[in-house]
């Protein structure tokens, strides 16, 4: 400050400055927050960011090895309550199948039910299963389950998921 | 002719007292630009998140005991000399308060000081609250109940002088400094009792090992019964300052003189029986007594209101004379680049808005929401930390030169200075607000949580976090700029005028308008005791029926 | 302006004063003064008080549940 | 007195004001039922709370056909149970009171992001009903200094289905 003592501008000028910066700059963080706390409450208000979830088990490249079937695991991600999981099937074997994934149980131990299955994928075929889950609040998913199924045979498989 | 010049021996003491006030703002602000870097994680070099808690009651008693009592105790020695025309009614007499209050205050410092050093054997990492059974040694006690009967025997110190001013003019009212100062003290009498009796006859006793246990709920509601007065106790100077000075700085005359004693009288009587409304969510006392505090707290706000009014309406006064027009264009016809006024003006402006965050507070069911997050000390930064703090440094710019005799230093840097504290501090409670709707909790080294993800409405919480930290450094800069402009002022030589006008013009509507009852003060402190008996008898005695040391807890030492 | 000149100085001394209290052009006595600018930021004060406090009961409180009901 | 008549305007709004205050308060009070923590909860002898019949070993117990009661100690620095992988779980749709003490210094019980936070006094049990609409899963902090481990005091509080909660002692 003792630099515009020096630097030849002028007292109302500074004033000016003062004034309008220091009453300026309260007016607008404050008109910003109350806008931004209108738009969260009435408007819907923003996302958050996504957080990208990863196997704890390994086995991503055929999910159920022990089936003719392929299921490659995509990616699972997570924005706020909703949560998604991707799993490319390809049918590998010669009978008619589908996979599905469900339920999903966080980390809290709390089973979220649903099960997503894709539709019946006859042999050489591929589908993309896109699986989406509204949590609970707060939570995180820890496991679901794979499924893929062949003539009403089920193989199952528990997912673990990094936490 | 300066009030130096005509009272030397009160500006000394007023001198003094605000020294000390001023090296107490340095530190306590010091460590509150260091606190609120740590716990935003902005930077964490300074200390260690455990010596965080000695830096967060160093920033609580060095500021909200210390800077802001001998503040006071210096504002009401010149207020009351200069408006009764007294001098000292005994020099020995206020040289032994000042010297206890020092000694206490000095003594409680070092204890808390000695967080820091671990061979230290005195420590006090007890929070400017010392809730028990947190102990803190002995002497942190004795220090504070020194400074404490330090602050009684000042206020007699002004009664005295009153006394004698009144054998003179037993015909006269009071005039409105002194009546103030009064009202202050006989509040601050009524409330410390509730701290006086649990420092002396509970927690003292309990550190030195003669008794075993204490009550920590009778012990917390005893600091409370004190703690809610506190907080009047650093804005009734405020007040004192913005009723009686701000209008001469605004180039105008006080709007009502009668109405600013009905203020000064509901805070004596309100200020003590609402303590519970910080203790809302504490089990083991009556929610029914909860409803009386919240009711009583309400009522309040009423002589804020009042005075939002009357103080805005003697700006205003002061802004028409000066050749303001329109319904708000009279405000660009205020001083805005005399720092004396701008600061307190700015310091008003901010306790309007927190104002209603203490609404928020005082809410009762509302209070599940804010109860210990950043909403709280948000809250108290708006009123202590801007109201009182910066109306205290920037009447300091037109008392320092009349007290000192010396010409105002620096002004360049003296005008700048009220600006700077308050964008700093809009930036910095904003995010307190927020974070605290989030949940974000106040006291707290890290807070950062495995469990817990706070959802911000606005923002994230990086954001907050950076916000809190720039304006804690734009309010370090601020304290440190007006600490300067008081330094090379005392350090300059006298000479010629201070061009400071000592003189406050009468009011618009002066004492003669109001019932002589106002100037009764035994009716009024009557009137206290009893709202304080409705509103505490009951509960707190039951408190002490059950054995006033039980359920009881022996000492926890922090460390 | 420039530092340093005794001129500067002479002036700054005058601007002050004239800031505390000179800057009088007319007396306006209890009577002849109606605080029109006053009425007027009270009253946005008070409504912002009445919709701030709205919202943050309604909206913010009563909407964080779950809350405390025995 | 001479009082201006727009200070008088002033002062009636003023009232108007705190009188709609105190309104709205009671009104969550006996609208929405929102109730206040009391004096219900017993006193405890804080230093002994190993010999008391539910502090000495805490945590959820079926109390009716839908109540559950939930007993919490804190002490320095952590919820039992709570802390370290031992969420408190709760059903959805049920009465749940917390019961919480504390065996040391006094902390703070908060259910971050709800309205469900208490003080724990030392001798004092609060005693504080909730009901979970829904199922989630909550962090409980400490929001009261409580020593220099203070800020790495919390804990987790699961809201579990009704559907799917075998109630029984935390798990």
């Amino acid at each position: 400050m003792t630099e515009s003592e020096q630097s030849g501008i002028s007292r109302r000028t500074i004033i000016r400055v003062l004034v309008g910066g220091g009453i300026g700059i309260p007016i607008a963080v404050e008109s910003a927050t109350l806008l931004g706390m209108l738009d969260e409450q009435f408007g819907g208000g923003g996302e958050g960011d996504a957080t990208t979830l990863s196997l704890a088990n390994d086995g991503g490249d055929d999910l159920l090895s022990e089936t003719p079937q392929v299921e490659r695991f995509v990616e699972a991600t997570q924005r706020d309550r909703k949560f998604v999981a991707k799993v490319d099937f390809r049918n590998a074997g010669d009978a008619p199948a589908t996979f599905a994934l469900g339920p999903v149980v966080t980390g809290g131990g709390i089973r979220v039910d649903g099960v997503r299955e894709t539709e019946t994928v006859e042999p050489g075929d591929r589908t993309r299963l896109t699986a989406e889950w509204e949590l609970p609040r707060g939570s995180e998913p820890a496991t679901v389950e794979a499924k893929t199924t062949v003539d009403g045979e089920s193989t199952t498989r528990t997912l673990q998921f990094e936490l | 002719m300066t009030f130096i010049d005509e009272r030397p021996e009160v500006a000394r003491m007023v001198r003094l007292n605000f020294t000390i006030s001023f090296g107490a703002l340095l530190v306590g602000g010091l460590f509150g630009m260091i606190q609120a870097l740590h716990r935003t994680d902005v930077f964490r070099g300074f200390v260690n998140s455990q010596d965080y808690y000695t830096v967060l009651t160093g920033h609580g008693v060095l500021l909200a005991l210390f800077f802001t009592t001998f503040f006071l105790s210096g504002l009401f020695t010149w207020g009351v000399s200069r408006s009764l025309d007294e001098p000292l009614p005994n020099a020995t007499a206020t040289k032994g308060w000042f010297t206890l209050m020092f000694s206490g205050a000095t003594i409680a410092a070092l204890t808390v000081l000695g967080g820091f050093v671990p061979s230290m054997p005195f420590k006090a990492d007890v929070l400017f609250t010392f809730y028990a059974p947190l102990q803190a040694h002995p002497l942190f006690y004795v220090g504070l109940a020194m400074f404490l009967v330090g602050s009684w025997l000042s206020g007699l110190d002004w009664f005295r002088m009153y006394r004698s001013w009144n054998k003179k003019n037993p015909d006269k009212r009071v005039p409105l400094q002194t009546f103030m100062a009064l009202t202050t003290m006989l509040m601050w009498y009524i409330s410390t009792m509730g701290v006086a009796v649990e420092v002396l006859f509970f927690l003292l006793p309990w550190s030195l090992g003669i008794i075993d246990t204490v009550d920590p709920l009778l012990t917390r509601t005893l600091f409370w019964f004190f703690g809610h007065p506190v907080v009047y106790f650093w804005l009734m100077p405020a007040y004192f300052v913005w009723y009686t000075i701000l209008p001469k700085l605004s180039g105008g005359r006080l709007f009502s003189d009668p109405l600013a004693r009905v203020v000064f009288l509901l805070f004596l009587i309100l200020s003590t029986p609402v303590g519970y409304h910080h203790q809302y969510l504490d089990p083991g006392i009556p929610s029914g007594f909860k409803f009386v505090a919240m009711t009583n707290t309400m009522f309040l706000l009423l002589p804020s209101l009042l005075t939002a009014f009357t103080v805005v309406a003697s700006m205003e006064h002061g802004a028409r004379q000066r050749g303001g027009k329109g319904y708000l264009g009279w405000l660009r016809a205020l001083p805005w680049d005399n720092p004396a006024f701008s600061g307190s003006a700015l310091a008003g402006l901010m306790f309007a808005a927190g104002g209603f965050s203490g609404m928020i507070n005082a809410g009762m069911n509302i209070n599940y929401l804010v109860h210990n997050s950043t909403w709280v000390p948000g809250h108290f930064h708006l009123t202590v930390g801007t109201a009182t703090a910066l109306t205290f440094m920037s009447i300091s710019y037109w008392l320092w030169p009349q007290v000192t005799g010396k010409r105002l230093q620096h002004r360049r840097l003296a005008m700048v200075q009220p600006y700077v504290w308050f964008v700093g501090m809009t930036l910095m409670s904003n995010a307190l607000h927020r974070g605290g709707l989030a949940g974000i909790p106040r006291r707290t080294a890290e807070p950062q949580y495995n469990n817990v993800n706070f959802e911000t409405m606005v923002g994230s919480v990086g954001e907050l976090r950076l916000q809190i930290g720039i304006g804690a450094i734009l309010l370090f800069t601020s304290l440190f700029m007006f600490l300067l402009v008081m330094t090379g002022t005392w350090l300059v030589d006298r000479r010629g005028s201070i061009a400071v006008d000592g003189h406050i013009p009468a009011p618009l509507s002066g004492p003669n308008d109001s019932p002589t009852i106002l100037d009764n003060f035994r009716v009024w402190v009557v009137l206290a005791i009893v709202l304080v008996i409705i509103a505490y008898g009951i509960p707190l005695s039951s408190m002490v029926i059950d054995g006033p040391l039980s359920p009881g807890s022996p000492p926890i030492v922090p460390v | 302006m420039s530092s340093g000149t005794a001129d500067d100085v002479v002036q700054e001394v005058d601007r002050e004063e004239v800031d505390l209290d000179d800057g009088i052009v007319r007396e306006l006595g209890h009577d002849e003064y109606t605080p029109i600018g006053t009425l007027v930021l009270v009253a946005v004060y008070g409504a912002i008080l009445v919709f701030m406090w709205t919202f943050m009961y309604f909206v913010e409180f009563l909407n964080n549940g779950p809350t405390v009901v025995g | 007195m001479k009082i201006h008549r727009f200070e008088k305007a002033w002062l009636a709004v003023s009232l108007l004001l705190i009188v709609g205050f105190i309104a709205t308060v009671t009104y969550g009070a006996v609208g929405e039922g929102i109730e206040m923590i009391g004096d219900e909860g017993e006193e405890v002898d804080p230093t002994k709370l190993n010999e008391h019949p539910k502090f000495g070993d805490p945590g959820v117990e079926k109390t009716g056909p839908n109540e559950y009661a939930v007993y919490v100690v804190a002490s320095q620095f952590q919820f039992t149970p709570g802390s370290f992988g031992n969420p408190i779980r709760v059903p959805t749709d049920a009465n749940v009171t917390f019961y919480v003490t504390t065996k040391d210094v006094i902390h703070g019980f908060d259910v971050a992001g709800t309205n469900l936070n208490t003080m724990a006094i030392p001798g004092q049990v609060a005693e504080v009903t909730v009901r979970f609409d829904e199922p989630g899963e909550y962090g409980i902090l400490c929001n009261e200094y409580c020593g220099s481990g203070h800020h790495g005091m919390e804990g987790k509080l699961v809201a579990v289905p009704k559907s799917q909660y075998e109630g029984g002692d935390g798990e």
